[in-house]
């Protein structure tokens, strides 16, 4: 027989003001198994809880109720005082006659009836609770970082600096990301790589940092404090220790016509190349497309001019595994590219633009290289089909993005800002040009960011309409550009000599791959999500990943090295203990009866339940059952209540706890159809009195 | 139907002579009338013992999830294109390994209920010729599917009041004497401990009295639902005849129009309680 | 005696009980930790009021809800049983109530093919914030199950043979 | 000494007078293909065309039934006794087989303990049985366990269906002379001992090819290893048709169903071939397979009951034949035992 | 390949040169064109401007008329296509619109039934290959805009080609030896809905097509609607008062190009019917 | 300005009608503007669809019957293929113009809805189209006798009008078809009509 205590609060007049609550102690002392009940005028105050842990000892219960506020607000307080008190925490429950009682209920007889009844239903499930201990993981105190930009650059830096080791995997030959790629940033216009070139240095060299570039994530196991990373190395064809970055190699190689990728398309590379002069490392690789050698056997125009033996064509892709504790996801965006074969298949292009063919349209990003000292025009805007020099430039804000019937309902957030530093990075450069903006909001929120708008169009003189262009198409030397001004009301037709797209910033295309093998989830166009919106929001609902930058939804640089940081603190929130202390609120199977047809595998939102194999002694398989790792659940149970054979259950929130809580809805002595006039069955404090 | 009875024979004899299959689940002539009985082949000997017709109702999948079958390393097993969707079901849900079971399809025109009609099930069947198999039998059979069959019965149960639909239930259900052959019969009842049998909580009452009676054949519908291929060999062994298609079609209909999922179709496909859409439907929630 | 539920019957019933005021409905909600059992606390310090008649079961997620809970709460004496969570998206577990969600869908068309009246059950998303929305769904669930009267046809199945 | 006959079209209001003071009446009716015994079924929808697909041993012993109830006090428990919840009963053409199942298992039932339930009701139900002509079904083998299909045995009355219009009575336990007044108001005409005689011969004549199953028990004890077991039953499911079916099968499950307060506790049927029905609480279950559960059956009914009660405890009506889900015959196998027994194997 | 042809009223007036010449190729192409019988108007523009449900359920009717010859109804006329397609595609996707048609046409829908463009045919049921094989004059030298307005490929839905950026006219009459020019007013409307009503606003546009087309050095536009050709033909003198622009560029069928490839007379073709003749050049260039 | 916005409460009922009649959710319009960038007839309205579907979305009815735009469309669908919310415009406008002859409003621009109605005359009287007769009632019926006058000789030179109407087995079957669909767009739309009606001075624009 259990020993219960029940414990009855006033809270002040909180609950008494429409509860009996000596009357509640009084049934409560009725129901079977409580050994002990008694009401009290603040049960949280000091000697409401030496009332409580007095009476564990004295009347050695074996199960609390607390009948009082909601356990959102005290259950903390009385588990540790119970704790104290020498009985596990987890042997006290609440019961909440306050919020869902005496509070939302008038003083009558039915309120204090519900109160007596809700201490029953807890009364009968404490009976059934059981002692847990919190689970205890070890942490690897080392990080991950996945992605090389800005994002992934600062929360490297930050957990380096913190003292920890950081693996850095890039897929690209250097770090950088997109922000090497800008020529100024808004709304201050430094130049980007002034500022970002250092802190890609800082990287290369940091003791605490291991870079891994032009490598893949292949695989990843374990849990938090206890990831096992498998890194994919991709072969270089260079020797990276014995080259030294003179790039002889790069002037020597005949494959010359090969599109920059760095310069998206906009100049040439050779098919041995280092990125961009600031690469980090700054080391070449063999594109092994487009090498000559690669493709037809025969060159090695590198090789015999590389000084220091470096080229080594027999390079193959390299696996190395790392372990790690924490993981900073910052794999970052691309652009939508306009055009029916894009590498969004899911989104439709935009032939009424020609799919942007034309090459004086271009996008965003292009522009930003045009402008860009170190781009391929040196810094001149220079249009791309001959060389001229713009004089009309028309930039269409929102292509791909809020755009519903070709997919994509979100804004980018980025582009009115970077459109309009466009529009004065081509005024600074061209006086005498005119910038159009086609727009539909201006959305410039952001310490400086309206001012810089304001400025684009008083200062800088673009002209911005609003509304979106229905066709761009070229007539002779120019680009006619059919628009609308719904401001006026009228339709706008404007010669223009360049076309820049300000396309919808979209994650890296195929990035869901590896969210899948982390086991975080995404939203429909595949961008990270959040573990909350709100609360949450550099976590992954899965423990121990964390989120920085585009790779969860479009942001402009602030914002990134923002999360960024915030990822690297919570990383060492992570590394701050040896141990990770984690909730006994944990499914557990029950593996006589699993049989393993994995419904719990499937359902279970964090990837906590894996296969596992029952032996005999000689190593034979006996049956697989599913096994679940205390690590990583969180208890939500949703594989407890979808295993058809009720395998698993719910530590804290089990099946027999549920059910007599239901069983203790009725009592036998309840008459559920009375007479008219009779009397409902009277509670068991009425019949004993 | 001769020509298949010796095609499975055949087959069964090659397996069981080159040692593909330790044993052949197949179909014999019964002791009771016309009726036939599963049967385990064990030698090619035995082989002759095998038959194909009309009169071969069961769905001999549900022998895969007992013994002696489920120890056994490969195992031979004769079926119809309708027992197959049960193969796919337990394949979904890895209660069997696809190299373990070699599968002799047979093609089939449809069979015949102890009183001589024809099953709801081989009037609605689009599997007349059987698609997923290691050996075939028998002669292309077209199927041609009567349009509405395989959910003419939830018409009448549709046109129904709630409380006519509770009151014909009660009736049905209260005949219920609890002997599990529905369950035990259902190849894709594959617990080894129903959740029937389970007592620490008892959710299902095991008695055979009305509220009982209710909860296990909900229940039953229930861990069905999204998995029943319609095999009706629950509804065939019933010994009081309670009409529990009704059930397991109304939750098909469900699945297929809430899920767009059939069950036995694909055994790539995830089962639709194993797997959700953000965009499910949300209307019947406030 | 014939016994049925739906309006006619129903209506009988109820005005004979309401005069004599000695049924009360009896209401099961199997509520999620995080927003449903939030939203009706939230409820209690805004002091709104609804009619007593609930009983909360607290479960940590929606996903939890087994439709055995359902059952064995119809056979313990309710007269409605309501579940409700986190809107989707906002899952503190990120897909516990869609995977609920697919479930309510099946059961609740198995509930109605049994001619289990569906005005008894009701699903519900009720957030952390919607206190509000917590009191209405209770108030007026109230209100159909007093208008519905006692779940006679489910309990009169606990006479055994 | 010739008996009285009445016109088979008077049975349903016969069936009426003789439940007319109030008793529960039960009677075979047709739902969809198949017979069963209903209990206030309406007397018109009698149906003798053949054997009812239930047996009448749910009148008797019921699915379920509440033997007692409790209700806890505080920390203390008080217990109410039930009473059996009979009334004085009529079943109405039950076949001889199932009213041979009556004599059968009365001693089970008063043996070590004398259930009052089982007694209560037996005492108050009154067994008009309707001989069956020929066998009604290929499954019947009530003369291969020394019955026959105009066996008296359990019957109070017993009408014998002698030609197509005629039912001749014979009243044989002295209840069933105590209605002799009831039947009387309905006869039409009278037929000789003799006809009756070739009545029985003619039943037992259509069941000629049944095996008499004299030797089963001498073959069961001594081949509880045998490979038959295995080749018979490996195809059965488990399920509980043929033991639910049974008039003779009885044995029994004893639940508990309790609420926040209290409860009552039930006795519901159970079967053998459940793979639970044996289990013991550590786990281990000494009839771990599906052929080991059969064996079980095969020898209680055959070599058990028959060496404790000395009756074999099996009517034959067949229904474990005709319904068995897979096609398990028992006949198939009780008779290849007996033909192995008659050989010598 | 034998298709339920479906002519619409243009075609047996002033577009008779449309109908003569797609029968004159179809029948060097081996293709049947089954008139239906007692078919009716579409209606048009006017008549979904009218009232879209009346559009559809004459719709119904002319693709129920299909029976017995084959489901797959050939179309030549833009017009006509679009609001026959529109309807056939409306009705399969939208159960409940299938029904209000059903109910309004008196006629159920058969979803077998396909409204083809006789452009979509010549590309995917004929196939440019075996038209290749049919080039016995090949349109060498020949420079043509074709030209597809507005109701060939608008909505998407009913599109055969890219709805933005087709390509089907130039790839066929490429097939037969033309060298097709690029241009940007393919797609722009003409305004033919409006060419009686409002003809001052569709004189400016089919200026700036016959602008646009002349100046990427096209020496005829190909179409393949006749409410284009009438509208891009006929509207030339217009032009000429109204802008002092004399265009003077013919506007002919593609069948008309493609029958003249394939063998056809000119009088087969029927190419003195445009009021603007293509004739004179055509025989410049030795292809008449 | 000729209209002044008075907003009174539901402006909304507009854009009902019009979800009832076509299934068309004029809500999702956020007012790009693109449709007036790619309407051919732009130059020639006085509003341009953009605009037209904010007089909707803001439940002017009075300005917006005023309006020549819906009767200027060409119906070449331009915006609905293009529009970032797949709003099928192009139907509005037609949707537009019906309710407008079904609420008896005075048409402002007059020749598109006397062509509408002889083509469809000619149409519904002959099964199929007569174009010689069509135009000359056109001519007559639109005040503008000479219409095109020069156009029609040379066409008769060319053999491209014919000189008989042709008629068709199937003109019956038309005939009852026009009937059926003018009841149902009577019907269609008449449940917000009516609410409309009956819920006067709500957010209607009023002259100024």
């Amino acid at each position: 027989m259990s020993k219960i205590g029940v414990f009855v609060c006033h809270c002040g007049e909180n609950i008494s003001r429409t509860v009996d609550c000596e009357r509640v102690a009084r049934a409560s002392e009725q129901i079977r198994g409580v050994a002990f009940a008694t009401d009290y005028k603040y049960m949280c105050s000091d000697p409401g809880q030496a009332l409580i842990k007095k009476a564990i000892r004295e009347y050695e219960l074996d199960g609390v109720v607390v009948s009082s506020c909601s356990p959102h607000m005290h259950e903390k307080t009385f588990r540790k005082a119970v704790e104290e008190a020498g009985l596990n925490p987890f042997l006290c429950e609440m019961a909440n006659i306050r919020e869902h009682c005496s509070w939302v209920h008038e003083k009558e007889e039915t309120t204090t009836r519900k109160a007596i009844e809700l201490v029953r239903l807890m009364v009968e499930k404490v009976k059934r609770n059981v002692a847990l201990e919190p689970i205890r993981v070890n942490v690897t105190k080392r990080a991950l970082v996945i992605g090389g930009g800005v994002g992934g650059i600062q929360a490297a830096l930050d957990i380096a600096d913190g003292g920890h080791e950081v693996i850095l995997v890039e897929k690209d030959p250097s770090v950088g990301g997109h922000m090497a790629q800008l020529s100024e940033t808004f709304p201050t216009l430094d130049c980007s790589q002034c500022i970002l070139t250092p802190k890609m240095v800082d990287v290369g060299s940091h003791p605490n940092i291991k870079l891994y570039t032009y490598s893949e994530v292949e695989k990843i196991e374990g849990f938090v404090g206890n990831f096992k990373v498998t890194i994919k190395k991709k072969a270089r064809s260079v020797d990276i220790d014995k080259c030294t970055g003179c790039g002889e190699c790069q002037l020597k190689c005949p494959s010359k016509k090969i599109p920059s990728e760095f310069d998206r398309g906009l100049k040439n590379r050779t098919a041995i190349y280092i990125p961009f002069p600031q690469a980090v490392p700054a080391r070449p690789v063999i594109d092994r497309e487009h090498c000559i050698y690669f493709t037809k056997g025969k060159c090695k125009a590198c090789q015999k001019v590389c000084p220091a033996g470096a080229i080594d064509y027999e390079q193959t892709d390299e696996y190395v595994e790392e372990e790690v504790g924490g993981i900073v996801v910052a794999t970052g965006f691309d652009l939508y590219t306009v055009g029916e074969q894009g590498p969004y298949p899911d989104y439709r292009g935009y032939g009424e633009y020609g799919y942007g063919e034309d090459p004086d349209i271009i996008d965003g990003l292009q522009f930003e290289r045009l402008a860009s000292a170190s781009g391929p025009t040196g810094g001149a805007i220079l249009r791309p089909s001959d060389g001229k020099e713009p004089k009309s430039v028309v930039f269409l804000k929102c292509i791909g993005s809020r755009h519903p019937s070709k997919g994509i309902e979100f804004c980018s957030k980025i582009c009115c800002m970077y459109t309009a530093k466009h529009t004065m990075l081509y005024k600074h450069k061209v006086h005498d040009g005119t910038a159009y903006v086609f727009y539909m909001d201006i959305r410039s929120p952001g310490k400086g960011y309206d001012e810089f708008v304001r400025r684009a169009i008083e200062e800088d003189g673009a002209v911005y309409l609003r509304g979106r262009v229905s066709r761009i198409y070229r007539s002779g030397d120019h680009l006619i550009v059919k628009g609308a001004d719904t401001l006026s009301g009228a339709a706008v037709e404007i010669e223009a000599d360049m076309v820049v797209l300000a396309t919808a910033v979209m994650p890296q295309p195929g990035i869901e791959g590896l969210f899948q093998k982390l086991g975080i989830s995404y939203d429909q166009y595949k961008f990270a999500n959040e573990a909350h919106p709100k609360l949450r929001p550099v976590e992954c609902a899965t423990a121990g990943i964390f989120l920085a930058g585009a790779c969860q939804g479009p942001k402009d640089i602030p914002e990134t090295v923002a999360q960024a940081s915030g990822a690297a603190s919570k990383v060492q929130i992570l590394f701050s203990r040896d141990e990770m202390l984690r909730e006994p609120v944990v499914a557990k199977v029950n593996e006589n009866t699993c049989i393993a047809c994995w419904y719990c595998l499937e359902v279970c939102p964090f990837k906590a339940i894996t296969q596992k194999e029952i032996r005999d002694r000689k190593g034979n398989l006996i049956k697989r059952v599913a096994e679940v790792n205390p690590s990583v659940c969180t208890g939500c149970g949703t594989c407890a209540a979808t295993c058809f054979s009720n395998s698993i259950d719910l530590a804290g929130f089990t099946d027999e706890q549920i059910y007599s809580e239901i069983n203790a809805l009725m009592a036998v002595g309840q008459d559920l159809f009375p007479e008219p006039g009779k009397e409902e069955g009277e509670s068991p404090d009425e019949q004993a009195a | 139907m001769s020509d298949r009875t010796e095609g499975i024979r055949e087959i069964a004899r090659k397996w069981l002579g080159d040692g593909t299959v330790e044993a052949v689940v197949g179909w014999e002539q019964g002791t009771y009338k016309d009726k036939t009985s599963p049967v385990l082949i064990r030698t090619p000997e035995e082989a002759d013992r095998l038959l194909f017709n009309e009169r071969c109702t069961n769905n001999l999948m549900t022998y895969l999830k007992r013994e002696p079958v489920r120890g056994m390393e490969k195992v031979g097993i004769v079926a119809k294109g309708c027992d197959i969707k049960a193969l796919i079901g337990l394949l979904q849900e890895s209660q069997v390994e696809r190299e373990k079971v070699k599968v002799i399809a047979v093609t089939c025109p449809g069979v015949k209920k102890d009183d001589g009609t024809v099953p709801v099930k081989c009037r609605a069947c689009d599997v007349n010729t059987p698609t997923f198999y290691d050996e075939i039998v028998g002669e292309k059979v077209d199927s041609s599917p009567e349009p509405g069959a395989r959910f003419e019965g939830l018409e009448a149960l549709d046109a129904m009041t709630p409380a006519e639909r509770f009151r014909f239930w009660r009736g049905e259900l209260d005949k219920c004497i609890r002997c599990y052959a529905c369950r035990q019969v259902c190849p894709l009842c594959i617990c080894s401990r129903c959740i029937a049998e389970k007592n620490q909580p008892q959710w299902v009452e095991t008695s055979p009295h009305p509220r009982g009676n209710f909860s296990w054949n909900l229940v039953r519908a229930y861990h069905l639902a999204g998995r029943c291929v319609e095999c009706e060999a629950c509804e065939t062994a019933c010994p009081v005849n309670i009409p529990l298609m009704l059930l397991n079609r109304a939750m098909a209909r469900t699945v297929k129009g809430a899920f767009d999922y059939e069950a036995g179709k694909d055994p790539e496909t995830q089962p639709p309680l194993r797997a959700f859409n953000l965009d499910d439907d949300n209307s019947f929630i406030l | 005696m014939e016994e049925s539920h739906g309006t006619e019957a129903g209506t009988e019933r109820v005005d004979q009980e309401t005069t004599a005021t000695s049924w009360e409905p009896r209401i099961v909600a199997f509520i999620c930790n995080w927003c449903t059992y939030t939203g009706a606390d939230l409820a209690g310090t805004s002091r709104m009021k609804y009619p007593p008649y609930v009983r909360v079961i607290k479960i940590p997620c929606t996903g939890r809800f087994d439709p055995l809970f359902m059952i064995k709460a119809f056979e313990r004496g309710a007269d409605g049983v309501l579940v409700s969570g986190c809107h989707p998206g906002d899952c503190h577990y990120t897909a516990g109530n869609y995977n609920a969600r697919r479930k309510y869908t099946v059961f609740k068309d198995l509930l109605a093919t049994l001619g289990i009246d569906m005005d008894r059950v009701r699903f519900s998303w009720i957030s952390a914030s919607e206190g509000g929305k917590w009191v209405d769904t209770i108030k007026h669930f109230t209100e159909v199950i007093r208008g519905k009267g006692p779940f006679r046809e489910y309990r009169e199945m606990i006479d055994v043979g | 000494m010739p008996y009285m006959t009445l016109d088979r079209t008077d049975l349903p209001s016969l069936a009426e007078a003789l439940a007319g003071r109030g008793k529960r009446l039960v009677l075979p009716v047709r739902e969809g293909p198949e017979l069963f015994y209903r209990e206030g079924a309406d007397p018109a929808q009698l149906d003798l065309s053949t054997i009812p697909k239930n047996s009448i041993k749910e009148f008797l012993f019921p699915k379920s039934e509440k033997i007692l109830e409790y209700e806890y006090t505080g920390n203390d428990v008080v217990i109410d006794d039930v009473d059996p919840d009979a009334g004085p009963a009529v079943i109405f053409c039950a076949r001889p087989c199932d009213a041979a199942s009556l004599p059968v298992v009365e001693p089970l039932w008063n043996w070590d303990y004398k259930d009052k339930f089982f007694n209560e009701r037996r005492a108050q139900t009154l067994v008009v049985t309707y001989a069956c002509r020929t066998a009604p079904d290929d499954a019947c083998f009530c003369v291969s366990v020394g019955l026959s299909p105009s066996s008296d045995q359990g019957s109070d009355v017993l009408l014998y269906p002698v030609d197509d219009t005629r039912v001749a009575v014979r009243l044989v336990s002295p209840a069933g002379r105590e209605l002799e007044e009831v039947f009387s108001g309905f006869k039409k005409g009278e037929v000789s001992e003799e006809s009756l005689d070739a009545f029985a011969k003619e039943g037992e004549q259509s069941l000629a090819d049944r095996k008499r199953l004299d030797k089963v028990k001498n073959w069961l004890e001594g081949h509880f290893e045998d490979p038959l077991w295995e080749e018979k039953a490996s195809r059965c499911i488990g399920c509980g048709t043929c033991t639910f079916l049974c008039p003779t099968c009885h044995c029994f499950d004893i639940q508990d169903e309790s609420v926040f307060d209290g409860g009552c506790r039930l006795k519901n049927w159970d079967g053998c071939q459940f793979s639970l029905f044996t289990l013991h609480t550590s786990g281990h279950n000494p009839r771990d397979t599906q052929p080991k559960r059969y064996r079980q059956r095969i020898l209680h009914k055959y070599s058990i009951y028959p060496e404790k009660f000395g009756r074999i405890l099996c009517t034959g009506c067949g229904r474990c034949v005709a319904h068995c889900p897979v096609n398990l015959s028992l006949y198939d196998v009780v008779s290849t035992a007996q033909e192995r027994a008659e050989k010598g194997e | 390949m034998t298709y339920a042809y479906y002519p619409g009223c243009s075609l047996k007036g002033t577009a008779i040169d449309y109908h003569t010449s797609a029968m004159a190729l179809a029948e060097r192409l081996g293709i049947e064109l089954k008139e239906m019988e007692d078919w009716v108007c579409c209606g048009a523009s006017p008549i979904h401007q009218r009232n879209p449900a009346l559009a559809s359920g004459v719709a119904n009717l002319l693709l129920s008329l299909s029976k017995g010859i084959s489901p797959q109804v050939a179309v030549l006329c833009a017009a006509c296509y679009h609001n026959m397609k529109k309807a056939e595609v409306e009705m399969r996707e939208d159960g409940k619109k299938r029904s209000e048609v059903e109910e309004i046409s008196g006629i159920a829908f058969d979803p077998e039934v396909r409204t083809r463009h006789f452009l979509d045919i010549l590309d995917k049921d004929y196939g440019l290959n075996a038209l290749k094989e049919k080039v016995v004059k090949p349109l060498s030298d020949l420079r043509v805009a074709c030209y597809y307005g507005c109701l060939l490929s608008r909505p998407p839905e009913i599109a055969f080609d890219d709805p933005e950026q087709p390509t089907i006219m130039e790839r066929l009459l490429e097939a037969a030896g033309a060298e097709t020019v690029s241009w940007s007013h393919r797609m722009e409307c003409c305004g033919a809905s409006h060419a009686v009503p409002l003809t001052h606003a569709v004189l400016r546009l089919v200026n700036d097509i016959l602008q646009s087309a002349r100046a990427a050095g096209a020496e005829v536009i190909a179409c393949a609607c006749p409410l284009c050709q009438a509208n891009l033909d006929m509207r030339q003198a217009g032009i000429l008062t109204k802008f002092g622009v004399a265009h003077n560029l013919p506007v002919v069928y593609f069948t008309q190009l493609l029958g003249l490839a394939c063998g056809a007379t000119g009088k087969e073709v029927m190419i003195e019917k445009g009021m603007v003749s293509a004739a004179p050049m055509l025989r410049a260039k030795n292809l008449l | 300005m000729k209209y002044q916005i008075r907003l009174t409460g539901d402006n909304a009922r507009l854009t009902r009608e019009i979800n009832a009649r076509c299934g068309v959710d004029l809500t999702q319009c956020y007012q790009c503007g693109e449709c007036t960038a790619g309407c051919p007839m732009t130059p020639e309205m006085d509003a341009g669809p953009t605009k037209t579907l904010r007089l909707i979305q803001l439940g002017m009815e009075d300005a917006l019957f005023d309006l020549n735009t819906p009767w200027l469309c060409a119906s070449c669908e331009t915006c609905t293929a293009r529009c970032p919310n797949d709003i099928d415009i192009a139907l509005v406008m037609d949707v537009v113009r019906q309710m407008a002859r079904l609420k008896g409003k005075k048409i402002p621009v007059k020749q598109p809805r006397v062509f509408q109605d002889v083509f469809l005359k000619s149409v519904e009287n002959n099964g199929r189209l007569y174009e010689p007769g069509m135009i000359a009632f056109y001519n007559l019926r639109s005040g503008d006798l000479f219409h095109d006058v020069g156009l029609g000789p040379k066409m008769l030179f060319k053999g491209k009008l014919p000189l008989l109407p042709h008629t068709s087995g199937n003109r019956e079957k038309l005939r009852e078809i026009f009937r059926k669909a003018e009841a149902f767009e009577k019907e269609a739309g008449k449940e917000t009509s009516r609410e409309a009606h009956a819920d006067p001075g709500h957010g209607s624009g009023s002259d100024t």
